[in-house]
């Protein structure tokens, strides 16, 4: 964990409000493991005391890049940062992914931005295995060409229908499981919206899956300081608080108190 | 010739008179990577009470303009835990530890307070009376002069290491309060807690905070603490510790200025974790540059 | 269908609930030429007293993080002088005008009450107890409770037009304010005055303002003042009026949720002139969008 | 007086410090008269509640520009509008400059973003008279050509000999008198820091001259509500408040209580 001056390298749109924003940032960059982020300082946002999250995409040498959208004051101001400029980062930031066990047969879950917190998971996966996208619309669907170079199969899922399979992520999962899975034990590795980690949890828990998901609490110091980011664990018999960017974002599935989680 | 940052609080010799503000700045270990902790002139952990407890629900915490709303509600690992989690971690630093500590009741103060007593490696207790977060009567001894005056008093009867109430800044007569903790014997006070506030959300029509209310803090109440650091200092002879929003060095030289021996960072170690070593070299630099010798030559130098 | 926007504050009916905050709009003419009067709620004017006052010396304001400190210290032509230079001019507007009055004892209040009931062309006085800026025992009348009676006793006995006491911030427990006003018979309450604060350059090592201190006010303080008003509205029956750091039209959506029945803007008026007028044309936008047909609808939509 | 939405047409390093910064404000720019200003919202200051206020440069057509210096929080800010991006301004504000008077010889004094305040009096002067512009140092000095182009006489002083006469600026004004007046009665136009404006005031009055001296109050609202501008200025025996935003920033060197000022 670093505290580092950034320098952006490329800072370009995407689609469906997103930004792929590259950057040198030699300190952290090497030391990013999969399912990590960074604490951005948003520059020329003062009136804002609190840094924004965000999982790291790629990390290669002294680069790494974030994927971000623009829904609020701070993603909105980050946007008029041009290449050449510098920001302050923190990272890398809390206990991401775990490599996956070589044993089973990895599948990625992700909506939103969660696509790009995978990436590096799947580069860094022994097997090859099926990423699962979701998303409202085509324009919400990110890094299909970027899983398919690492030799993963994304199967994309649209709510309207205009990318892939009409539906939801869950049901192209269920139909894997039914029609594909030919008993092979899958991983999961899941990160996107509450909503859609619970349903992969509770189907995972259900059939003795192991599954990893990491929960998007709104942070604020994103070092373990401040006791904003906590969710409910299992602890014994009752719960504890865990710390979102500390002892996650990402948390093993069954640890999760997923009835209080909307 | 460097100038000589070194203060005395409530006895205790500090390096420098930059604090840490507790709640922003968990136990220690969590800002260990990145700041080196022997370079603070004290360090100030999150509230303890007696017990573990759990706090506030969330959302815990909203940002306002310049500003923060928390209403964490004192999450923490009670005496033991901290004794047996914490202080061995703390102990390997050259740094004055002070723990901030509350309870609900007069005579859980006084108990936490004596357990303290009995522990070696603490060098002060700062008294929470003024979180504004928890619903059973803690509000009261922040704003109360009579529930204020019984807690100090038990506290200070309760144990022998240093004793510095935090004063709760929603009050009409700031001096009022620091006179009283000055006359039941506290060593020092510190001040400012964070300001009763609250955020909403029109969209879901609720509060923006589980707990409904929380304390505001930060930048915007910058001018607030000021005002009730000079104020306060102006009242007593013991020594104060100002906070409240400070973010650079000016900021922390203003509050000095104004009558505080030292200060306490808080809310900006979220925003730039480096904030309270900054400040200290910040401090340093300005001591060079004006001339002066000490920090102590810098403290009340405002031309009233 | 175009939501209703109309309100009745103390007995007055206001085409909307957006009123501009006393001490930033002036008597009326300064700002009419950018803005179109008829389209406020209501004009509050700057503080007026008995007699031409001169306030107090430069520097009167300074900048802090999210806010403004000032201390302009009510200058003023007086009631004679308002009502022969100002009065006039307001009248040619379809726009209910509220005087902002003080007093530097009870008598006075009373006196200035007692005038302003014989003038035709006023709509109701707003009673600033609270501004923190006069030395002469008027910090008091909005902190010390049985000040406030007294004042409020005083004026309500000298006129027959609305009384809408005016809430100091810094105080312990609001509620007891608000309550205390209505049952002296005030028709409606507003709060938040400006915040009790200061600033200091260390360069100079002297005060920002002429006057050492000043009051807070603008985005900074909206946290405070969102919850006295809350607090306020849930204490008392009689209308309460809104205000501090009200800068778009969600911010006053949220103070009348919270419970407000109307809300002025303040400081905004100097970042953006027009901001009450897109506050009334944002809260019209709202209301269609979530389909209710009138602002009273709104008020005090908060979940608890 | 008008609030209005700005769009940058130029916006350069001058030297000093110093920028100008030109745009369209179609609005604002042809009711503009000499001395007035605008009051101007800093882009992405969201921390900052107040405008700040600046000197009308030059008004043409539908343009305007103002030349500022970085001094602070707003100012420094402001450089990173581009071209093609808009601003809030205010104006224009503020009682100017009076015409000059025929019958007079015009002599301007200036320092600092005085020599910008002054062009529009220059250039609708029926006489083309002599400008004195003062500063520290070369860099400090301004508008020099654009004066000359308009036919008027510009002397420069400057405190440390870098760049014309050395000495203060009122050095070469008692020199003019001393030595080339010629018994001309002079009408003077100033803007410049405090202690200039006093200098040139003392000598106006002690000499019978008139003088216009413009006045460089920290301002709040600009338009006459807030009373954080005000200086005091004669009223029969005694005083009285003026507003700098809405009597002032230009007044009768004979009205000011200049003893008040620093
Ligand atoms: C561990 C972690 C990793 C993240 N990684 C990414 C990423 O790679 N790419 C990306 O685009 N975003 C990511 N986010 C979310 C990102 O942090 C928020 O979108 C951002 O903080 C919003 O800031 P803002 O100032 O623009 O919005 P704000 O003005 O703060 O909020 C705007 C709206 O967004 C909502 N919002 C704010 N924060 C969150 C959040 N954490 N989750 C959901 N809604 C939120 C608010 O409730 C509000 O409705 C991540 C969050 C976490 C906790
Ligand atoms: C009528 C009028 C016309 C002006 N015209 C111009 C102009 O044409 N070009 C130009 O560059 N500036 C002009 N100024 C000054 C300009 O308004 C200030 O420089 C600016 O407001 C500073 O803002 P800031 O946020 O950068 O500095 P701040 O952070 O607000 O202040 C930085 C430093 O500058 C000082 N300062 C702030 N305001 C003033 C002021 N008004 N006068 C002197 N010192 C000040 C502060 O005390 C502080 O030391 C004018 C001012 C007035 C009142
Ligand atoms: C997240 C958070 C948690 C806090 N927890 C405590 C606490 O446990 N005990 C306490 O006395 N003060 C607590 N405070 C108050 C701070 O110690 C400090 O008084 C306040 O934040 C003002 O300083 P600042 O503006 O620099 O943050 C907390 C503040 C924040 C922001
Ligand atoms: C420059 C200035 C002058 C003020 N003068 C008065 C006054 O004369 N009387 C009064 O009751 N309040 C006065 N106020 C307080 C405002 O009416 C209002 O209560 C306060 O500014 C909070 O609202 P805001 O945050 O929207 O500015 C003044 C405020 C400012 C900024
Ligand atoms: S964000 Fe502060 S503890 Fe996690
Ligand atoms: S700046 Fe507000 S009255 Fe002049």
């Amino acid at each position: 964990m670093q505290l580092e001056r950034a320098t952006v390298l490329e800072h370009i749109p995407i689609h469906g409000g997103y930004n792929l924003l590259r950057m040198r940032a030699p300190g952290v960059a090497p030391r990013v493991r999969p399912g990590q982020f960074i604490h951005v300082k948003i520059p020329h946002l003062e009136e804002c005391v609190l840094r924004r999250p965000f999982s790291v995409f790629r990390a290669d040498g002294d680069a790494l890049a974030i994927l971000y959208k623009d829904v609020g004051k701070g993603t909105r101001t980050l946007q008029y940062l041009k290449a050449g400029e510098t920001l302050s980062i923190l990272g890398p930031l809390g206990h991401g992914f775990p490599d996956p066990n070589p044993a089973a047969y990895p599948i990625i879950v992700a909506g939103g931005y969660g696509m790009a917190a995978l990436y590096l998971t799947a580069r860094t996966a022994p097997v090859k295995g099926i990423a699962f996208f979701g998303g409202r619309a085509a324009k919400d669907i990110l890094c299909v060409s970027d899983f398919e170079a690492l030799g993963w199969t994304v199967r994309v899922t649209t709510e309207d229908g205009s990318l892939g399979r009409k539906g939801i992520v869950t049901d192209a999962l269920d139909e894997w499981w039914l029609n594909e899975s030919a008993g092979r034990a899958p991983e999961l590795f899941a990160c996107g919206p509450g909503g859609m980690l619970k349903a992969v949890a509770h189907r995972a828990i259900e059939r003795g899956w192991t599954a990893w998901t990491s929960m998007d609490n709104s942070m604020g110091c994103g070092v373990g300081a401040c006791l904003t980011c906590v969710l409910k664990v299992r602890e014994g018999e009752g719960w504890t608080w865990a710390r979102a960017c500390r002892e996650g974002p990402v948390f093993d599935a069954r640890a999760v108190l997923w009835e209080e989680i909307e | 010739m460097k100038p000589d940052l070194s203060v005395m609080i409530a006895g205790i010799r500090m390096k420098n008179p930059v604090m840490t503000a507790s709640g922003t700045f968990g136990y220690g270990p969590e800002y260990a990577d990145l700041v080196d902790l022997n370079q603070l002139g004290a360090i100030v952990v999150k509230g303890i009470c007696l017990a573990p407890t759990k706090g506030n629900l969330t959302p815990r915490t909203a940002e306002t303009a310049s500003g923060l709303l928390n209403a964490i509600g004192l999450p923490g690992p009670g005496v033991d835990g901290f004794v047996r989690e914490y202080l061995p971690f703390l102990r390997q630093y050259d740094v004055p530890v002070f723990v901030n500590i509350w309870g609900k009741t007069v005579e859980e103060y006084a108990e936490v307070a004596a357990r303290f007593d009995a522990v070696s490696g603490i060098d002060g207790l700062e008294v929470n009376v003024s979180c504004p977060n928890i619903k059973e009567g803690s509000a009261l001894f922040g704003t109360d002069i009579r529930m204020f005056e019984r807690v100090v008093r038990a506290i200070r009867a309760a144990t022998k290491l240093p004793v510095i109430p935090k004063l709760a800044p929603n009050v009409s007569d700031i001096a009022e309060f620091a006179c009283c903790a000055e006359a039941c014997g506290a060593d020092a006070i510190s001040l400012i807690n964070s300001f009763p506030g609250m955020a909403v959300d029109i969209e879901t029509r609720g509060f923006k905070l589980a707990n409904k209310t929380g304390g505001l803090t930060g930048p915007a109440i910058k001018p607030i603490a000021l005002r009730l650091v000079w104020l306060a200092a102006k009242a007593v002879k013991i020594p104060v510790i100002g906070m409240g929003g400070i973010t650079t060095a000016e900021d922390a030289l203003e509050f000095l200025m104004v009558g505080a021996r030292a200060v306490a960072v808080g809310t900006a170690s979220f925003t730039n974790p480096d904030t309270a070593l900054n400040v200290v070299r910040g401090i340093e630099a300005f001591l060079a540059k004006e001339g002066l010798a000490s920090v102590s030559d810098w403290v009340g130098a405002l031309r009233e």
